[in-house]
């Protein structure tokens, strides 16, 4: 904030990092890499790293928890004490109490909750190393891990940050990008039918700018749900040769 | 819990396009705004927004300033749920709804820059002033994120801190016989509205909150968006959000107004 | 402490708020003032703010807590963090925790616990802005809305501290007469029962003093009794008010 | 809890003046007093009252001055009621009866001024020590209050603290080899009163205090009251709380003496 | 460890305490001194002095810790603030979890716990002042405060640490041969079955000096063994005394 | 809980000898070392055991020696044992097994001295590095002991460290351009050996653990032992204890060569 000068946006237009404004980061994902896990994601997007792995539909503790009309859904987002550039206390922050929340927000209206009455869906989330857009990447590797452990979706759930740098809207921000810039806008949401389920902004736009930060998020989100379904899709054939090297 | 019967009150009435409460959907509540209200408290604001009832409170003191900013005072929101306010509130540390809307309120403060953190540094990296706004829930039926908003910008834009000035021997001093304004650099406004099935309501009571799919709030500042956080289990189409920044950008016009009336700020 | 020659009477023999030492402040009572709660009440003494509120008879969670033989009462006296000089962290502090237990057996002998077995009846009380004497009017608070919510008490409950400054016994003691004065000693009653609920001492007295103390104490009870039951009344013709106009 | 059979027996024997461990209504239970059982605190004493053990244990260092009482010492104090004590013990935090007892505790050795603060002042504003006392209950049988308030003041007589001196530039030594008396003003006494029914009770055991109504605990300074705590769920009388305060006038005295005898304390 | 050239043993082979290698501090045992407990003992050893109480077999709360074939055993290892140097803050250090751990393991494979089903058996120790070999007391006094208790046993569990000082191996270390010595091995056994309960080493030692040091702790909770068996037995006369002298 | 048939397949496998995944009972499983894979840590590395994963990382900062070691730098072990590894694991604060772990590792690094803490003394009495291990346990499949001590000594020997100068006026410099080694005096391993019935078996996986009666995890440096840690609800006989830790030294060996190999460590 005190530096908005720092120049993120070089002459030829390309950011720090070499990636044009609308240009996201190289994600690799790995589905299915925690054992004990009912299913589980491993997401590198950048220099952000993160493990989610999704239990249940299992019985709640403690029992006064539970719904009789659908599971519930718990979320915790969690960074490693090593993961940021200060060592960060590994009891839970504000922070992460927060991001926990709207994270648990932006899966929710995925999941048929109303097939596991008396349940509960809990997804765990470590952040292993952060680069920025954490909550972003923590959706995309939490959606697989659900994906992954069998449970009934409406739709994947994609994400993709929005920043807004040297006056240039940005797509998928880096650490650098969202201390030094103007803002930083996540956003997550069902590509398949349209719906946003995450969407936050810190930082200044005019409604205009909001909108088209909206379109460029919806964009790329399309682009990582290809990237989601691969995933899911080389998983499911890894798993077939598996079988049939068995049989 | 809301009753089934409730539910299909709301829902019924929504359907022909009126509230529980006779509100059109665009509608605020009535908004009562006391300013200082608390004698120990630098500044501070009591808003009743219907039957909503919320306090803040700010405190003052001098700080050392973080590494990364030197040159700037310091600002922190906190927010108690307290279990006056509803049955449904436990004692306890502040829990994921009062930390969210903490931060939320933080963030649409900070970005609308309602402070003007830099000069809030006395001497830099040394003192700077720590800006503490705690927002006190008293009474919740519905919108506690907009009362608390206001509440907390009412008390910051009428709150009065001592002097500081530096002695020779460059330790800060403070005077407290001379009260001075904040340094205010504008007026945000934070605009919540709830989605039920296919309308989109301002200013939700506690029973219009119980039925919501979800919910967007937003802050704006000069008419534009500096906080947006979108709540609830459920989704919003492309289309739904557009037209509540829309919604919400008028009436935070609404509430600027409201707030500046309230507070006599601009009058003097 | 360490400043006990302050001046706290004037030449006058008046305080340094201009009363006398027999006076209690004036007192601003509002009853009903919080709709979720089931009773409520606000009190303005001088510059003392509280809000009480009750919540019960209701169902005890935890359940083991709960009583076969009557209603458990519980206690919460509670600091806004911007109410006192310094601003204080929200967590109950030790003197939080003691005014808690002993703001609630104040309260106690005042209800008829056994009429509401496996219940819990729950006090709240915030001062929202604290100047002495806050035990003290936070039961009387506490009392007018334990009435409110329709709890049946054998008496309302009074309280008025006693301090001593200058030598002199001074009722009603003000933040600025606790600090500088040589005692504190808040006091509760039932006065229509005329047993004491609350006693408490900070500060030496000798025998015949604390006997003093203590006749003042009940008399000033006896002043704001009546003030309770005005304030009580006044709602209640307001409340009968309503309804006639609604029929 | 306690059984019906029990508490009737209780009742019934106070109904004619006695009580269920033989004692008339004003007798302490017998008192063991001693001192300097912990050699790694600076003053130590466990207080056998009958069943009831608590130990008390004097540790100091060196600390900063509260800024509104630069040149005063700090005295803390702290009780743990552990689960050692009692089946109804807990572990964890101390609770409102732990919290309880220690306040009362620190307002009666406060007020009786049995420490002279002003004296443990080192350098003003900078340096002044700080004294811990831990009150540890080790064996509950009623009337912790008394035994753990005598254990602190039997503590604090008894205590060697080092001598603290100031080097040329001003640094806080301390000369582990000297051990000096605290500066002590006096010796108060803390006496508990039950009340059962119409029968008031000194040094309650157990058993009645889970039959009491209520309790009044006083200390005493010089014969003068310094601190007073009325506990428990139900009321007293005016008359009751005068009697209260006599009797306990008249223990303190005795509780005094036994303070003095087992310290050894006026002694040199 | 930063002085690792402190003298701890003198030129006569004597170690600052007067004790040779060998030999064990002297042991005050009285057992049955905390009147509520089910079991209690007291152990002096050295200046290291322990209160040790057990409660149970009890229900156990909460229920769902309680097992179907077994009792479960529970155990907290706490320091007085007051029992060591720098006074200690009373809630659990780290170390006082860890302790609470291996005391339990060291003391259940005695306690024939399938003969209490859904019960626990709660054993409190508390450091009253730590003079070196706090944990090794601490079992001897759980042990006696169990047999007290009336817990039926397979064998009390005696314990001894050994260290190594100067370079030479020795028993029953203080807190002075602890900090500036260069091994501290807590070590517990069965005596009377030869089995070992607890067994840390803190320290470097070949693996010929670990064999000679077990030898050496062996040995000493031998020793150990009858002042445990000595004490039960001198209560057991004492309260037959007593019972003789009632009838 | 492991269910009846498993445990009997475990048992009887191992009464002829074989353990349910084909491992001979000195076995250890296929261990995977990847270092340097937290790019904000000065240190890491992720270790694979059969199908048990755990990650440290090493974090360095500028810290305030402790007052008895005035000229020593600080090592802090941490281990969460997170709700993602295993569904026995809860959130909150580290339970005594997680607590344990790291003390038992933190001792095996501290008396191994894998780090000459001297050397990482920057202004004696001021300011000496602090190094922090942080363990995360990410799938739990047995004897995280081993795999979390093994990402410990990776992590450690693969950190690498900004230089330290000190400006004119004493001030502490971190020059972040320059990455400097540890400095590392050697490389302990750590082997943990579960007892089930008669027999011990390295490595246990968690079936074994479930079933196991005991564990012996030993530290080893330079072929001697610097940590022992007996674990479990059982007793070991003096004979078994020996056998373990004979055992312990072969498998420590062989540990060695295989962190040497996965880090580097020595190659350059």
């Amino acid at each position: 904030m005190k530096d908005k000068e720092a120049t993120l946006i070089l002459p030829d237009g390309r950011r720090l990092d070499g990636r044009r404004p609308g240009e996201i980061r190289d994600i690799k994902i790995k589905v299915g890499i925690l054992e004990n896990a009912d299913g589980s994601a491993y997401v590198e997007q950048g220099n952000t790293k993160i493990y989610a792995a999704v239990y249940g539909p299992r019985e709640v503790h403690p029992r006064h928890l539970a719904l009789p009309n659908k599971a519930i859904i718990r979320c915790r987002y969690h960074m490693a004490p090593f993961s940021v550039e200060e060592r960060k206390s590994p009891a839970p922050s504000r922070r992460e109490i927060e991001l926990s929340k709207v994270i648990r927000e932006a899966l929710t209206p995925a999941i048929f909750v109303e097939q596991f009455p008396f349940t509960t869906i809990d997804v765990f989330v470590e952040v292993i190393n952060a680069d920025g857009s954490t909550r972003c990447a923590s959706i995309i590797a939490a959606s697989l891990a659900l994906a992954s452990a069998g449970i009934p979706m409406r739709d994947l759930v994609a994400a993709c940050s929005v920043g807004k740098i040297n006056g240039v809207l940005v797509l998928d921000v880096t650490d650098v990008e969202d201390k030094y810039g103007e803002v930083d806008m996540p956003f997550a949401m069902m590509p398949g039918k349209g719906e946003i389920t995450l969407f936050q902004l810190d930082g200044v736009l005019t409604l205009e700018e909001a909108e088209e930060a909206i379109k460029m998020a919806s964009k790329a989100c399309m682009e990582i749900y290809e990237k989601e379904k691969s995933a899911l899709k080389a998983k499911y054939i890894e798993a077939r040769k598996a079988v049939e090297e068995v049989v | 819990m809301i009753s089934k019967v409730r539910r299909s009150q709301i829902m019924d009435l929504l359907a022909m396009g009126s509230r529980v409460d006779g509100r059109g959907l665009e509608d605020l509540r009535t908004i009562e705004i006391r300013c200082g209200v608390v004698a120990n408290a630098d500044g501070s604001a009591e808003v009743r927004m219907g039957k909503t009832l919320a306090i803040a409170g700010v405190k003052t003191s001098i700080g050392t300033p973080f590494p990364d900013t030197p040159d700037m005072g310091i600002l922190i929101v906190n927010a108690e749920f307290l279990p006056i306010a509803s049955p449904t509130f436990e004692p306890g540390p502040p829990d994921e709804n009062a930390i969210e809307l903490a931060r939320v309120i933080d963030r649409g403060l900070r970005r609308s820059e309602i402070l003007d953190l830099q000069k809030l540094c006395i001497v830099p990296g040394k003192a700077v002033w720590e800006i503490w706004v705690d927002i006190h829930a008293l009474n919740h039926d519905g919108n506690l994120m907009d009362a608390s908003a206001l509440a907390s910008v009412a008390a910051l834009l009428t709150a009065r801190i001592p002097k500081a000035t530096l002695t020779e021997d460059k330790e800060v001093n403070l005077d407290k016989s001379v009260r001075e304004k904040l340094p205010i650099k504008g007026v945000p406004a934070t605009v919540t509205i709830a989605k039920i099935g296919d309308k989109l309501l301002v200013d939700p009571c506690l029973d219009e909150e119980e039925v919501a799919d979800a919910f967007l709030t937003a802050t704006f500042i000069n008419d534009k968006l500096c906080a947006i956080q979108k709540r609830g289990e459920k989704s919003l189409t492309v289309e739904e959000t557009l037209k509540c920044l829309r919604i919400a950008q008028k009436k935070a016009r609404e509430l600027v107004a409201i707030t500046m009336e309230g507070t006599g700020y601009g009058k003097d």
